[in-house]
């Protein structure tokens, strides 16, 4: 019994509470990647850097708030100055959707066009940050680190292997389904998010039945804005705030709302899931968890792991490939322009 | 401006930049930078096509630029005679049972009928899995065990033994083989990717193309994986043996320049004419293309893919087509690169210079007008490099009137290189501004 | 004569920078009636409709709504005064459904907009069976009872229909007309475009010929329904 | 002339994936010059400038571009770098061999750059990493253990370390459960965590850098449970080890190029607060740099071809022992026709051609700090 | 000439074309009415090879080309316009009609490089058909014009011309008179007609005109919620009781009060 425990919080462990965290930040990226193709279909390749940027903004605000000595009890002080980041990543989107991307759409530019412009506004970010921040690690996250961690797990359980829980952890997830619903509620349900896509759907018609493009996009931009400073925050909070990184994440962003199918705000999260259980499992050697199960003459000797975790991006890139084989436009059904 | 007028201006313009490189700063800097700039027009060309003849969204270009370089390694590279006795014929064998296996699974799945069909064909599939594990990994470990820290991998075609250096024209031949082996790569990418639309499309080809990179960084015995292949021989003589041949050091001196020097722009030279004619001969193939009713039919096809097929052209094929010949065109270039730099370093291989970059090319310069390409090719690689100075130059220039010492100078320089992404972001911008179709539009 | 409800007044321009494809056109529509353009394909009848809408630059000339100069006001703002508008082609939202297409009509109503939609649905039963399904995969006669359903829900002051009756069943199409009859008589004024012209010449008050983007012939339905040359050059004998 | 400036080319990847390490690096390096030219001693009063440009790490062309400016726009007399080891062969074969350029790399540490084909022009201050493997089996053995998990760097450093560090702990008796890869600058490390979790081992040597993958992978094993204690090799150590982990990495082992010399202390209290002292190859930045002027003094000549010979004579016995501060004591020693044998930040002695021989500080992590255990 | 046997076509739960059978004799321009949504587009794009039926076959001239893509379909001189136009919006109007006859040399890529000369040819004569297509169309005056810019009529007729690039065996006509006037559609039911008889074309033609459908079309189908309800001359049709209840009605309620309001 005890063995099937062990087996169990080691699965647990290892697999899936990295996999549902890691699964939430992917969403949390995707859900705003895949907002703005819904809305404003483009593929945005400035989300990995303008999450860089709310992150940074929450940093900013963050060692303001500890200067002043406020804090937020066991949790992050950065989840308080989440609100205020938000307001300034918003602004800064809007003002360079007014600068730049308005343009594009005014002249009804190719959706490619609006790529590369976004690739333009990325290097600007990027270089925006870089200079404010600097290029190192940065770690500001405080108050309580773990929900559950490892070593009192195993004081608690007496079991031999141990389940660590963090924190931000728990915030991501949590995050992202407080997040999703919203979203989805906001999208499906009232007046405003019906319109955006409306907006999306049919510009021309939109006009015609009185909605107001500047609104819907805006609107836009202020939802990417605070799902981008959400998202970078929490992910910096978990590991550590470095810009390079954002820029890395884009790629796995890109894979979870295209498996989940682009435009799809429940296809993000389903995609971000499955991206990261993808690299997780796959590549997870079963060796200790089949040592707990299998009487000892049976253990393995080897890893027992399906493949080298040198190829864990190749996982979950063929995952995402079998999964557009069998339905080509993602999960939930997507859009394609 | 009238548009005839424009192409050649924008290509003068073009020409005045690297010329200026010349007086400015170096004739060498200005044929690296041309060099390249070749290099970087005909992978634009090869991705144009695609997506600019065909409206296929490859985002995958990297995959297919490694597999050229990867080509320059397997042709041009002298076979390690060791590694080959002590693990070659095993390796290979694994990999036939391999392709074997595959062979078998798909046949498996074709032939067997009822509940034999999904379990007869997994269990096909997993013994083929085994038995090429057993066979290959043997193979793999001997091999690379083989030096380790100088060889550890099986080598290339190049028996030309101890001299394989002076075989220089074997880079040629990997040229044309790069972009042999692109296609075929393209071909069976093609064949299970290209029914995806789109975005779908773009990102299959994004992950297909780190899976190729994958690969390339982890196998070890084929290229040396992240231990990366130095010292490719090169078509072109190396400068240390002109500087020593006292007829070359005789002409330069005759023609007024340092041996050193000349050496050095002499080899860039050869380069310059190699990628030249490569160039000329894919463009002018490209036109011809484009102008012909096959280039009207690709147009048509991009236009309204329902409506082509409806027309009788058989899209699927089409879009393989082009996907293959686009493919093998980066493939080339991809060659071309490595022997230019002379080694093959996995490592290199990042989506943001290899496929982004390149469709900026594509896309500033117009995408569906092969000049348009081209000029991009050439105009975004002198800035890609040539911004940095320019940062540089900014932060100098915004920190002149600064006091010596003061903590936002030292922040503003300490800066200056990451202005280089952002001053490549402010010209992209302001050229897709003043020409958001690109700079030479598509008629 | 008084000045009509909605005039769009000697008309010239045309799309971009492109030449004009309108030419000192005018078109004007009362309250109670109902005005129908005719004419050849490509003759500018759709254009007319996008410049009374404002959706392209009127060059020349002007357009007047209740007697006021609205030639520069956005095609929101035009909404907002009170006309509705269905353009003959990309007319419905495709990947809403139908029942948020016709919520989008509403979209400026401040109101409780279920009457109408009831209205809707009544007048084209099919839509309330497809209320849950995206329009995009509707029939192409679906489609447009789903356009003109849209621009019902706005209650507009004014009613633009450009062809509402292409693609559509005989049946269906003789209700749509039941129905323009009964809009209008409710003292709405209604433009429209049509094809089949003879029957919308039938219940019109008003007929415009156009032709290569000017006023060939005007008069009312049943004038341009007896004129020989009329008859036979555009309406098909 | 007496007070000629004299250009040098400091190449590292400003920009992309060492973003982070390269700026310390550079600020070594720039050090020196400012040392040697405040001395106004090298070749009679000259002083030596940085010309920064970015090999950007991974883009072989962009790095042989700007190598190639250094070289022939700028006119630089030497250089130092470049870093990532793919850049840095490209700029070796198409920049540096073709103009009879010096280059000295400051962490370059993959065999394969040792090839007899630099024409005597290429020299490193990091040791090679088959050196490290070794001393590396010795420490762990001697704590007794038998049993490791590696994860290294996906690149030819962190593959060459990892290969050399198997081989060796393997001949010695000892057990390598796993070893895996890790690309730096990812999102995510929770399958690599994973993976060398489930294959167990008493410590997990993590062959990456301190700034990058490294601490990612050492945060979410500590976070997991995975792994209490580590060892770590040259480009794990450095001050944000020890910020980031402080205790939590308590008795966790490692090794760091150095000697029982004084230099690296001496370099720590050199640079004060201005840069990060600690952060990887920082003092062999520095090293590099000061070897090339200290060249350039002992041939009287800034120019490579002259110069290139006394890099060797310079940096090894015999002669008086140079730490960092001591740049103008060198460069008058020189002067006078003396000899130097310079030790540096970085214990530095060049064999076989150019490479670092490799003097090891073996380290342990006591109370949340760096602390010298013995020398190797 | 072609057989459709019991098919059915579904999406998601719904039978777009639910077990319709019927044959079109080689020779005939048979009508195809029917209320909105009663899957005539539906049955056209899978006998077309657009859509994959559900169930069912579909054979041409005793072949069974059940689920052949569409452009092989073509190449057996089956053709089909769209109801709801497919213009290739970026190229002209002459290069959209160009494109059409199939096996043209120059959609080899060697010949596009080497053969110059047949392809110079081949394009002259191409070329002469296109315009003189668009003369018959009454549009040849827009033959340089993009046709993404042409107006709603003119992309019907620009549909309808591209069947005429070819000679076809059967074309499949999708409410080609949708939106274009009526004086020009009876210019158009003279071409059929004279297509029908000088060349042997069969026609299905899709159409809500009576007018129209009466002129041309011998026999006429009326299909219903996916199957089909009646069949026989359009008199007969006429006059069925499920068929004017479904389909036609009875003219307008409103008519009266208006003109004379
Ligand atoms: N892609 C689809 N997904 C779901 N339902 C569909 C789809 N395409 C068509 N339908 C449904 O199938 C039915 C038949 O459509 P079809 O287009 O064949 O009608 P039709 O007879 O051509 O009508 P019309 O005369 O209006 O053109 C309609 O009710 C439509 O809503
Ligand atoms: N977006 C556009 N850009 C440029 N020219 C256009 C555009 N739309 C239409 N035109 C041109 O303007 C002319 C008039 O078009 P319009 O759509 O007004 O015709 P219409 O009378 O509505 O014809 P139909 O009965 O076929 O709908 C046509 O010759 C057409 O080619
Ligand atoms: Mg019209
Ligand atoms: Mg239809």
């Amino acid at each position: 019994m005890t063995d099937f425990l062990n087996a169990l919080v080691a699965l647990t462990n290892f697999v899936i509470v990295p996999g549902m965290a890691y699964g939430a930040q992917l969403a949390l990226g995707a859900l705003g990647v895949t907002l703005i193709y819904g809305i404003l279909r483009f593929s945005n390749f400035a989300h990995g850097d303008t999450m860089a940027f709310g992150a940074m903004a929450t940093i900013f605000i963050t060692w303001t708030f500890q200067a002043w000595g406020i804090s937020f009890g066991p949790l992050p002080t950065a989840i308080l100055a989440l609100p205020f980041a938000i307001m300034i990543t918003a602004l800064v989107l809007l003002g360079t959707d007014r600068v730049v991307y308005r343009f594009y759409r005014r002249q009804k530019s190719d959706p490619v066009i609006l790529v590369i412009v976004s690739m333009g506004v990325m290097f600007i970010m990027n270089g925006i940050v870089r200079f404010m921040i600097g290029v190192g690690d940065i770690r500001f996250s405080d108050g309580e680190r773990f929900i559950i961690s490892a070593r009192d797990f195993k004081a608690a359980t007496g079991l031999k292997e141990g389940l660590a829980i963090k924190t931000t952890q728990g915030i991501t997830i949590v995050t992202a389904i407080i997040v999703v619903a919203i979203l989805f509620w906001f999208l499906n349900k009232t007046r405003t998010g019906k319109s955006m896509r409306a907006f999306s759907d049919n510009e021309d018609l939109a006009l015609l039945s009185g909605i107001n493009p500047e609104r819907v996009v805006m609107v836009t931009w202020i939802i990417v804005g605070a799902l981008a400073t959400v998202a970078g925050t929490l992910y910096g909070l978990d590991k550590s705030f470095k810009p390079f990184v954002y820029l890395q994440l884009l790629l796995p962003i890109f894979a979870a709302a295209i498996v989940g199918g682009l435009g799809n705000p429940l296809g993000a999260i389903v995609g971000g899931f499955i991206i990261a259980f993808a690299e997780v499992t796959i590549t997870y050697p079963l060796k200790k968890v089949l040592g707990y199960l299998l009487p000892e003459s049976l253990e393995p000797d080897g890893l027992v792991q399906l493949l080298s975790t040198d190829y864990k991006f190749a996982v979950s890139f063929v995952i995402l490939l079998i999964v557009l084989l069998v339905k080509p436009t993602g999960i939930f059904k997507g859009q394609s322009v | 401006m009238t548009e005839s007028l424009r192409t050649p201006l924008l290509f003068a313009l073009v020409a005045v930049l690297i010329i200026g490189t010349g007086i400015f700063q170096d004739w060498n800097v200005a044929l690296l930078l041309l060099n390249y700039g070749l290099i970087s027009a005909i992978m634009a060309l090869g991705v144009n096509l695609q997506w600019g003849f065909a409206g296929l969204f490859n985002v995958g270009v990297m995959g297919f630029v490694a597999l050229g370089g990867l080509a320059a390694v397997l042709i041009s590279m002298p076979p390690v005679t060791e590694a080959w006795a002590e693990g070659g014929a095993r390796t290979i064998g694994g990999l036939l049972i391999g392709a074997g296996a595959i062979v078998a699974t798909i046949f498996a799945q074709r032939k067997f009928q009822g509940r034999l069909k999904l379990w007869g064909t997994i269990a096909v599939a997993l013994i083929g899995f085994f038995l090429f594990r057993a066979v290959f990994d043997g193979g793999v470990a001997a091999v690379e065990a083989v030096n380790p820290a100088g060889t550890g991998y099986l080598g290339g075609l190049n028996f030309g033994g101890e001299n394989y250096k002076e075989w220089g024209f074997m880079a040629l031949v990997a040229w044309p083989v790069g972009g042999l082996i692109a296609a075929g790569a393209a071909w069976v990418i093609g064949k299970v990717a290209l029914g995806l639309r789109s975005d779908y499309l773009a990102i299959a080809t994004l992950g297909i193309a780190e899976i190729i990179i994958a690969i390339m960084k982890h196998e070890d015995w084929l290229a040396r994986g992240v231990k990366n292949v130095n010292g490719l021989p090169r078509p072109v003589p190396y400068e240390l043996e002109l500087q020593e041949s006292a007829t070359f050091v005789e002409r330069a001196n005759a023609l007024g320049f340092d041996a050193v020097y000349a050496s050095n722009l002499f080899t860039k030279l050869l380069y310059t004419g190699y990628f030249a004619v490569v160039l000329l001969i894919l463009l002018w193939l490209a036109q011809k293309a484009l102008n012909s009713p096959w280039g009207r039919m690709m147009r048509a096809i991009r236009d309204n893919e329902v409506a082509a097929e409806a027309m009788g052209k058989d899209v699927t094929a089409r879009h393989l087509q082009i996907f293959v010949l686009g493919s093998a065109i980066c493939g080339v270039a991809g060659a071309m690169m490595t022997t230019l730099d002379g080694q093959l370093t996995p490592g290199t291989y990042q989506p943001l210079r290899f496929t982004f970059l390149i469709w900026v090319m594509v896309i500033v310069g117009g995408s569906g007008n092969n000049f348009g390409a081209i000029l991009g090719g050439f105009l975004i690689w002198w800035l890609w490099v040539q911004v940095e100075p320019m940062g540089l130059a900014l932060m100098n220039f915004i920190t002149a009137g600064m006091p010596e010492g003061s903590a936002l100078k030292e922040h503003l320089l300490d800066s200056a290189a990451h202005m280089r992404l952002f001053t490549m972001g402010v010209i992209l911008l302001l050229v897709l501004r003043f020409s958001p179709r690109g700079l030479i539009p598509e008629r | 004569m008084s000045e009509p409800f909605l005039i769009g007044d000697t008309m010239t321009g045309g799309y971009g920078k492109g030449p004009d494809i309108l030419h000192d056109c005018t078109i004007a529509v009362n309250p109670g009636e109902i005005a129908v353009i005719v004419g050849p394909n490509g003759a500018g009848k759709s254009t007319a409709m996008k410049a009374v809408f404002g959706m392209l630059e009127v060059r020349t000339g002007s357009v007047r709504l209740d007697g006021e100069d609205i030639t520069s006001l956005s095609p929101q703002d035009r909404v907002i005064k009170g006309m509705g508008f269905v353009p003959q082609v990309r007319n419905i939202f495709t990947s809403l459904t139908v029942e948020e297409n016709l919520e989008m009509g509403a979209f400026i109503r401040k109101d409780d907009f279920k009457d109408t939609m009831a209205q809707v649905y009544d007048l084209f039963p099919i839509l309330k069976e497809k209320r849950l399904q995206a329009a995009g995969e509707l029939s192409g006669g679906q489609r447009q009872q789903v356009a003109v359903g849209r621009a019902l829900m706005t209650q507009p002051k004014v009613l633009m229909l450009d062809e509402p009756t292409a693609g559509v069943s005989p049946i269906v199409m003789d209700e749509l007309f039941d129905r323009i009859i009964e809009v209008a008589r409710t003292g709405i004024p209604i433009l429209m475009v049509e094809q089949n012209a003879r029957q919308a010449l039938e219940i019109a008050d008003k007929g415009y010929v156009l032709v290569q983007g000017r006023n060939a012939h005007t008069g009312t339905g049943k004038e341009l329904l007896a004129d020989e040359e009329v008859r036979r050059s555009f309406l098909g004998g | 002339d007496g007070h000629s400036e004299i250009k040098m080319g400091v190449i590292l990847g400003f920009t992309g994936p060492i973003e982070s390490l390269t700026p310390p690096m550079a600020d070594g390096a720039e050090l020196a010059m400012k040392e040697v030219t405040d001395s106004g001693l090298l070749l009679g009063g000259s002083s030596v400038t940085s010309v920064r440009a970015d090999s950007t790490c991974i883009d072989a062309g962009a790095a042989t571009a700007a190598a190639e400016r250094l070289v022939s726009a700028d006119g630089v007399k030497g250089i130092m770098g470049a870093d990532c080891s793919g850049v840095t062969g490209a700029i070796l074969s198409n920049v540096a061999l073709a103009n009879g350029m010096v280059m000295i790399s400051p962490s370059a540490t993959s065999p394969a750059l040792s090839s007899p084909d630099d024409n005597g022009l290429f020299f490193r201050t990091a040791p090679s990493d088959a050196r490290q493997g070794v001393v590396m089996t010795e420490v762990l053995m001697e704590e007794g253990i038998m049993e490791v998990a590696v994860t290294y760097t996906n690149n030819d450093y962190g593959k060459g370390l990892a290969d050399s560090f198997q081989a060796a702990f393997e001949a010695a008796g000892g057990t390598v459960t796993i070893s895996a890869a890790h690309e730096d600058g990812k999102a995510d490390y929770s399958a690599e965590v994973g993976a060398l979790a489930a294959a167990g081992g008493e410590r997990l040597v993590v062959a990456g850098y301190v700034d990058q993958g490294g601490a990612g992978i050492v945060r979410s094993a500590l976070d997991t449970g995975a792994f209490d204690t580590f060892h770590f090799p040259d480009g794990m150590i450095g001050a944000s080890l020890s910020e980031q982990f402080g205790d939590e990495i308590e008795g966790s082992t490692g090794q760091v190029p150095g000697t029982d010399s004084p230099g690296v202390a001496a370099f720590a209290e050199l640079v004060g607060d201005a840069f990060d002292a600690t952060s990887p190859f920082t003092p062999e930045s520095y090293d590099a740099a000061a070897l090339i002027m200290l060249a350039m003094q002992a041939a009287g000549s800034a120019e490579p071809a002259d110069y290139v010979s006394k890099i060797e004579m310079v940096a090894n016995a015999p002669g008086e022992q140079i730490f960092p501060g001591e740049l103008a004591k060198a460069l008058q020693i020189l002067a006078d026709g003396g000899d130097i044998d310079y030790v540096g930040a970085s214990a530095v002695e060049l064999v076989n051609g150019g490479e670092s021989a490799g003097n090891y500080r073996q380290i342990v992590i006591e109370g949340g700090e760096i602390s010298t255990v013995k020398f190797r | 000439m072609i057989v459709v046997e019991n098919l059915v076509k579904t999406f998601g739960g719904f039978r777009a074309v639910d077990g319709a059978s019927l044959s079109i004799e080689e020779g005939t321009i048979t009508g195809l009415i029917g209320p909105n949504g009663a899957g005539k587009t539906t049955l056209f794009n899978v006998i077309a090879g657009v859509l994959s039926p559900t169930e069912g076959r579909v054979t041409m001239q005793g072949e069974d080309i059940t689920g052949l893509p569409p452009h092989t379909l073509f190449d057996k001189g089956l053709l089909r316009t769209f109801q709801i136009a497919h213009e290739f919006s970026s190229m002209t109007v002459r290069e959209n009609l160009m494109m059409v006859p199939g096996g043209q040399s120059g959609e080899a890529l060697w010949n596009a490089w080497f053969g110059r000369k047949r392809i110079a040819d081949e394009e002259r004569a191409l070329l002469a058909k296109a315009d003189e297509v668009l003369e018959f169309l009454t549009i040849d005056h827009l033959k340089d014009e993009k046709a993404g810019n042409l107006s709603g009529g003119q992309k019907k007729l620009l549909e309808l011309g591209r069947t005429m690039m070819v000679d076809a065996k059967i074309v499949f006509l999708d409410e080609v008179g949708a939106g274009v006037n009526r004086t020009l559609l009876n210019t158009i039911g003279d071409a059929i007609l004279r297509l029908n008889k000088e060349r042997g074309y069969t026609f299905v033609v899709i159409e809500h005109d009576m007018d129209f459908i009466g002129r041309l079309c011998d026999p006429v189908i009326c299909m219903a919620e996916g199957k089909v309800l009646a069949e026989g001359t359009l008199e007969e049709i006429k006059a069925n009781e499920q068929v004017i209840e479904a389909y036609l009605g009875t003219g307008l309620k409103n008519k009266d009060q208006v003109a004379t309001a």
